[in-house]
């Protein structure tokens, strides 16, 4: 099965890396773009078939490494 | 967080704000009327232990601040010291330990760009940052993740914002488990000319917000800097603050081209309590008013009510004064550099903060009640009575000196720190001419000769150990580590760390420590001239270790006498400067080998510091010596391993005959004693009446030889060296 | 020798490169800020380290397209002397001057530290003052500095010289030790190692050597003798 | 309109982040852990409201400065 974790910034926290890609969209003449965020996406391969597993499996290690839930939000899909 | 304005202050709301039921009358009092929310969230922040010193202000007045040098002592910024031809050195050491228990990496990284903003308002190009850091036992589950983040929000903020980060100091300690500590200094320079301050003045002039947009950041940061921690802190997750050292970079570069011109007539970073705290100091200091206009305040998120814009703790912004008449010239600089800047507000001769927001007053508080009527408390104190003088001979012989070296200089508390200074960039602007490892940093005064030495130093179970005695030694091993490099210390900044300030023994141990400080600081001519309190630092009632770090700032003349801990030539011949007791009360030796902590910590004998160090210095500043290292924890044995390893170079020492055991001989650590090498020829010249300087030996081989009792390779010393942190952290 | 250093916000090793360029060439240096459409008159176009853009998105990345740069690249392209170092190989990268991409260091940590590196063309306008094989110490300082590019180009790079430098214990993953390459013409250089913190016996301490030097001397050597 | 753009690695480009965290999962005892690949988000919000229009318009910005295209694949997604 494969896993993809979805971290984003809860909202409210500051993005500098979304702000900054914000302004050089601007420069570079891209108009009509507002607010951008940027997160991250993690793609896991796993071995286990159960999904309700798999899922319990990934929300540990997200809990646990992939996310930050100080600041971040994280969201998982299951594939196949 | 959004709170209307109408909200009905209750007795709840009123002790959420951290303010007792007797400050509360006294906000009543100053405004002769009821507060609204956002009145008492600005009393809240202003009287809270972080920028109010309730507890600690009546100790701190005893601290020594003066000197012929200190352009500027406590009470602005950064402190101020004059280091000839027209500069001066800038610089202060300030806390984030909350915030990094926290969320390790942007706690220390908002650190960083904290105590930046403190000195580059001054008007000083920063051009070194150190830290210092206690974590708890490298056994509890949390401290390796601690350790991670925080050295990588570190670098993450110095590294890109471009200050090298030069060096520090990292302890390991259980009573850190709940608590960590992580205190970082900035050293700026500037033209003594141009330094900036913080008073406003001029009614009608305008008042300026420059950086980055408020946004609902760390709402409430500094009433929680001053909170006791629980644990559902941990669970309830504040509001952290994300640091965008990018955004920090260019407003250094803006705020020192707009200092270039004759703009500027204050200005203030916006730290804890942001917006609120800066305008207040600036009106404050400056004895006028402030008319602020909050739809003007550049905002990140929508909906933002005034209590949140005043209390936002957003990073990476500043407040200034213009000279009327100077706002597109200034606001073009910040534009250029793709910053926000809004004149938010007038100076007013009201004396009071007034609030504006959408068409209504929002506030409207006197400022001297705001700063002058603050608390200030007399909280009982006991200092701990000193612990009786251990003798040497009762502390257990090791059986294997060599095995007792390689367990010090390879444990947590004396191996290596290189696994966290290659995180950081400690070689950019190009000045760095020691980098970290050695005693002290030094930085180039860029285009001179001159250099900054920098150091920071504690040594907390001395503390504990007994107050007075380990607040003298902080600052002296800070100043001795300036003076192994061959600089003069000029003045130190100090980072307070302490536990519960309502408890009288952790009164006592702040009152101890501030008493020694003070004693040193006169005796040694090395004056506070800025710092940083931070109480509260406990856990379920069990405070940390009593802290008062200390960062020293020296000069060096000429860099090309300077000295190095590293052994150079074969054939050196090694003295030790200084008198050797063999004190292994609250040692490491004690603690590491042995397993103990008892007696009283080594004392410091203020006059023979001096005098030590200034003929150390001397044979430094003469060419004489360009080899020297201080002795501090782990004593003789682990100096002499030290400067082995640096110069990657064995040395031979005989031990003369003593009535001390050997293992007090080789670990005592008692203060105010060097280890300096030099070619034969020059050391004749190594002697001066009154100071102990006794030949122990010669540099050469690849091998520590110490008498009879410890003979280890050099690769055997470097291997436990370098190993435990990075094995740790793996 | 006049060079033009250019100045990307966020740019923090441009001073120390403008010293050293001023220190060892003698000649005038022009910081050029990254708004500027035009580059003055000059022999030598420097990019300097730093975190241009704060590294967000991609190191080198936004900086990569700035004003300035169409000029760099048009004159880089013509055979401009230009030098990228740290964050401006990185920009050199993202724009094309140069093959492959700068992925963050293997072992996620930022880096500082002297490394040694062996000099495998001392025949370019930048090298010349080395031997070849010659190892020599300079420091590096860098998170994203894992060099990558695919088998081919690697095997292109080697098999046309253009390896500049290679580390001797490699700091960083970058593929077949590769610290530094030229471009097909040879007057482009990217390198992750900052010479120009290495170029006065002060800035090792006194006790290490100035190796950096001789990158700029080479310099000098190739632009104003020849 | 919103737009997400997910930039990967493509195949064979190495990804030290995505190795750091499979061998972080390992050691915190996660087993049962194949292969993991790390990529990023970036979320903007747009003023066009033409889907077509919008997709040039992002596809331009990937091309541009988003996705590095040497090493990077990038798929977009619109929404609303
Ligand atoms: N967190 C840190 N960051 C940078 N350098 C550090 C850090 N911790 C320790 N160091 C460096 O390691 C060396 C040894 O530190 P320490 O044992 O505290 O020295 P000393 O006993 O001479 O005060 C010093 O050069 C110091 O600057
Ligand atoms: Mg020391």
């Amino acid at each position: 099965m494969k896993a993809r974790v979805h971290v984003t910034l809860k909202s409210g926290v500051l993005d500098p890396q979304g702000k900054a890609i914000e302004h050089a969209l601007g420069s570079l003449g891209f108009s009509g773009v507002g607010h951008v965020r940027q997160g991250k996406v993690i793609e896991l391969d796993l071995v286990e078939t159960d999904r309700a597993k798999a899922e319990a499996s990934v929300d540990a290690m997200c809990k646990k490494l992939l996310a930050n839930t100080v600041i971040e939000n994280y969201a998982i899909e299951l594939e196949g | 967080m959004t709170r209307a304005i109408a909200q009905p202050i209750t007795p709840e709301l009123v002790a959420e704000h951290g303010l007792t039921a007797d400050e509360y009358q006294r906000i009543l009092e100053a405004l002769g009327r009821e507060p609204n929310i956002t009145e008492l969230g600005i009393y809240s922040v202003m009287w809270s232990e972080h920028c109010s010193y309730k507890s600690s202000k009546v100790h701190l007045k005893k601290l020594p601040t003066a000197a012929p040098w200190v352009i500027q002592g406590p009470g602005e910024n950064a402190g101020v010291i004059d280091i000839g031809d027209g500069k001066a050195a800038i610089f202060k050491m300030e806390s984030h330990n909350h915030p990094s228990f926290i969320e390790p990496y942007q706690g220390a990284a908002t650190g960083v760009g904290g105590i930046l903003r403190d000195v580059f308002t001054m008007g000083a190009r920063p051009v070194a940052n150190m830290n210092a850091l206690r974590f708890g036992s490298p056994d509890h589950p949390k401290t390796r993740h601690l350790v991670a983040g925080v050295v990588a929000g570190i670098g993450g903020y110095g590294n890109c914002v471009g200050v090298p980060t030069v060096g520090g100091e990292t302890d390991f300690d259980e009573s850190y488990n709940g608590n960590i500590l992580v205190n970082a200094m900035t050293v700026g320079v500037a033209d003594t000319d141009r330094i900036f301050y913080s008073a406003a003045a001029g009614i009608g002039n305008p008042v300026v917000y420059v950086g980055s947009k408020t946004g609902r950041d760390g709402i409430h940061g500094a009433t929680m800097a001053s909170a006791e921690f629980t644990e559902d802190s941990e669970e309830k997750r504040p509001t952290v603050q994300v640091g965008d050292p990018f955004t920090e970079k260019l407003l250094i570069e803006a705020c020192l081209e707009l200092m270039a011109s004759d703009a500027i007539i204050a200005i203030q970073d916006m730290g804890a309590a942001g917006l609120t705290s800066s305008s207040v100091e600036m009106a404050s200091k400056g004895g006028v008013g402030f008319e602020l206009d909050l739809d003007k305040v550049p905002q990140r998120e929508e909906n933002m009510t005034p209590y949140e814009m005043c209390l936002s703790e957003s990073q990476e912004r500043m407040l200034m004064v213009l000279k009327p008449g100077r706002e597109d010239f200034a606001r073009a600089i910040f534009e250029k550099w793709d910053l926000d800047f809004a004149v938010i507000g007038r100076i007013t001769d009201t004396g009071n903060l007034t609030l504006t927001f959408k068409g209504e007053v929002a506030g409207d508080m006197p400022i001297s009640s705001l700063v002058d009527d603050a608390p200030s408390y007399k909280r009982p104190y006991q200092i701990p009575a000193a612990r009786p003088y251990l003798d040497p001979h009762d502390v257990p012989a090791t059986n294997d000196p060599a095995e007792a070296l390689l367990k010090l200089i390879g444990g947590p508390n004396l191996s290596s720190r290189r696994w966290i200074w290659e995180q950081y960039d400690h070689m950019v602007m190009a000045d760095t001419v020691q980098r970290p490892g050695g005693d002290a940093a030094v930085v180039r005064v860029h285009g001179t000769n001159k250099g900054l030495a920098i150091s920071t130093d504690c040594t907390p179970r001395y503390c504990y150990a007994d107050p007075v005695e380990g607040g003298r030694q902080a600052v002296a091993e800070t100043w001795r580590n300036i003076t192994a490099v061959g600089a003069k210390p000029l003045a130190i900044t100090d980072c307070m760390n302490f536990g519960n300030p309502e408890r009288p023994d952790i009164m006592g141990q702040f009152a101890g420590c501030i008493e020694g400080m003070a004693e040193a600081c006169a005796i040694l001519d090395y004056p506070v001239v800025s710092g940083n309190v931070s109480l509260y630092n406990e856990t379920n009632g069990k405070g940390i270790l009593p802290t008062p770090a200390i960062g020293g700032v020296g000069l060096l003349d000429d860099i090309n006498r300077m000295a190095t801990i590293s052994f150079k030539r074969e054939g050196d011949v090694i003295f030790l400067i200084g008198e050797s007791n063999g004190h292994l009360g609250a040692s490491l030796y004690l603690k590491e080998v042995i397993g103990g902590n008892e007696g009283a910590p080594p004392p410091v004998d203020l006059e023979a510091e001096r005098r030590n160090g200034d003929f150390v210095r001397s044979l430094i500043a003469e060419g004489i010596v360009d080899t020297c290292h201080d002795l501090s924890g782990g004593g003789l044995a682990v100096a002499l391993a030290e400067m082995c390893m640096a110069g990657k170079m064995g040395a031979k020492i005989e031990l003369k005959d003593s009535p001390l055991p050997l293992h007090a001989l080789l670990f005592g650590e008692d203060q105010a004693r060097y280890l300096i090498a030099a070619p034969e020829s020059r050391s004749h010249q190594i002697t001066a009446t009154g100071i102990p300087a006794t030949k122990i030996g010669r540099v050469g081989g690849e091998r520590l030889m110490i008498g009879g009792a410890l003979d280890i390779t050099l690769s055997d010393l470097q291997s436990a060296h370098q190993s435990w942190l990075p094995a740790y952290m793996a | 020798m006049r060079s033009a250093v250019i100045v990307f916000p966020g740019s923090n090793c441009d001073r120390d490169i403008a010293v050293a360029l001023q220190q060892i060439t003698g000649g005038p240096v022009h910081m050029v800020w990254h708004k500027e459409t035009h580059l003055p008159d000059v022999d030598f176009i420097a990019l300097p380290g730093g975190f241009s853009y704060g590294d967000y998105l991609r190191s080198g990345a936004m900086a990569a397209r700035s004003p300035i740069m169409r000029e760099v690249v048009s004159r880089a392209s013509d055979g401009g002397p230009t030098l990228g170092v740290c964050n401006g190989f990185q920009v050199l990268t993202e724009t094309g001057l140069l093959p492959g991409a700068l992925m963050r260091n293997a072992d996620l940590h930022f880096v500082c530290r002297d490394v040694g590196l062996r000099v495998e063309n001392a025949d370019s306008i930048f090298t010349n003052a080395y031997k070849a094989g010659q190892e020599i110490t300079i420091p590096v300082a860098h998170h994203d500095g894992n060099y990558f590019a695919d088998s081919e180009t690697l095997d292109r790079l080697e098999g046309e010289g253009r390896v500049a430098f290679r580390y001797l214990d490699n700091p960083n993953g970058s593929a077949r030790d590769i610290a530094g390459i030229l471009n097909t013409k040879g007057n482009v250089l990217g390198m992750m190692p900052h010479p120009e913190r290495l170029i006065e016996p002060a800035q090792s301490g006194f006790g290490g050597g100035t190796d950096g030097r001789r990158l700029f001397e080479s310099l000098l050597n190739a632009l104003v003798t020849a």
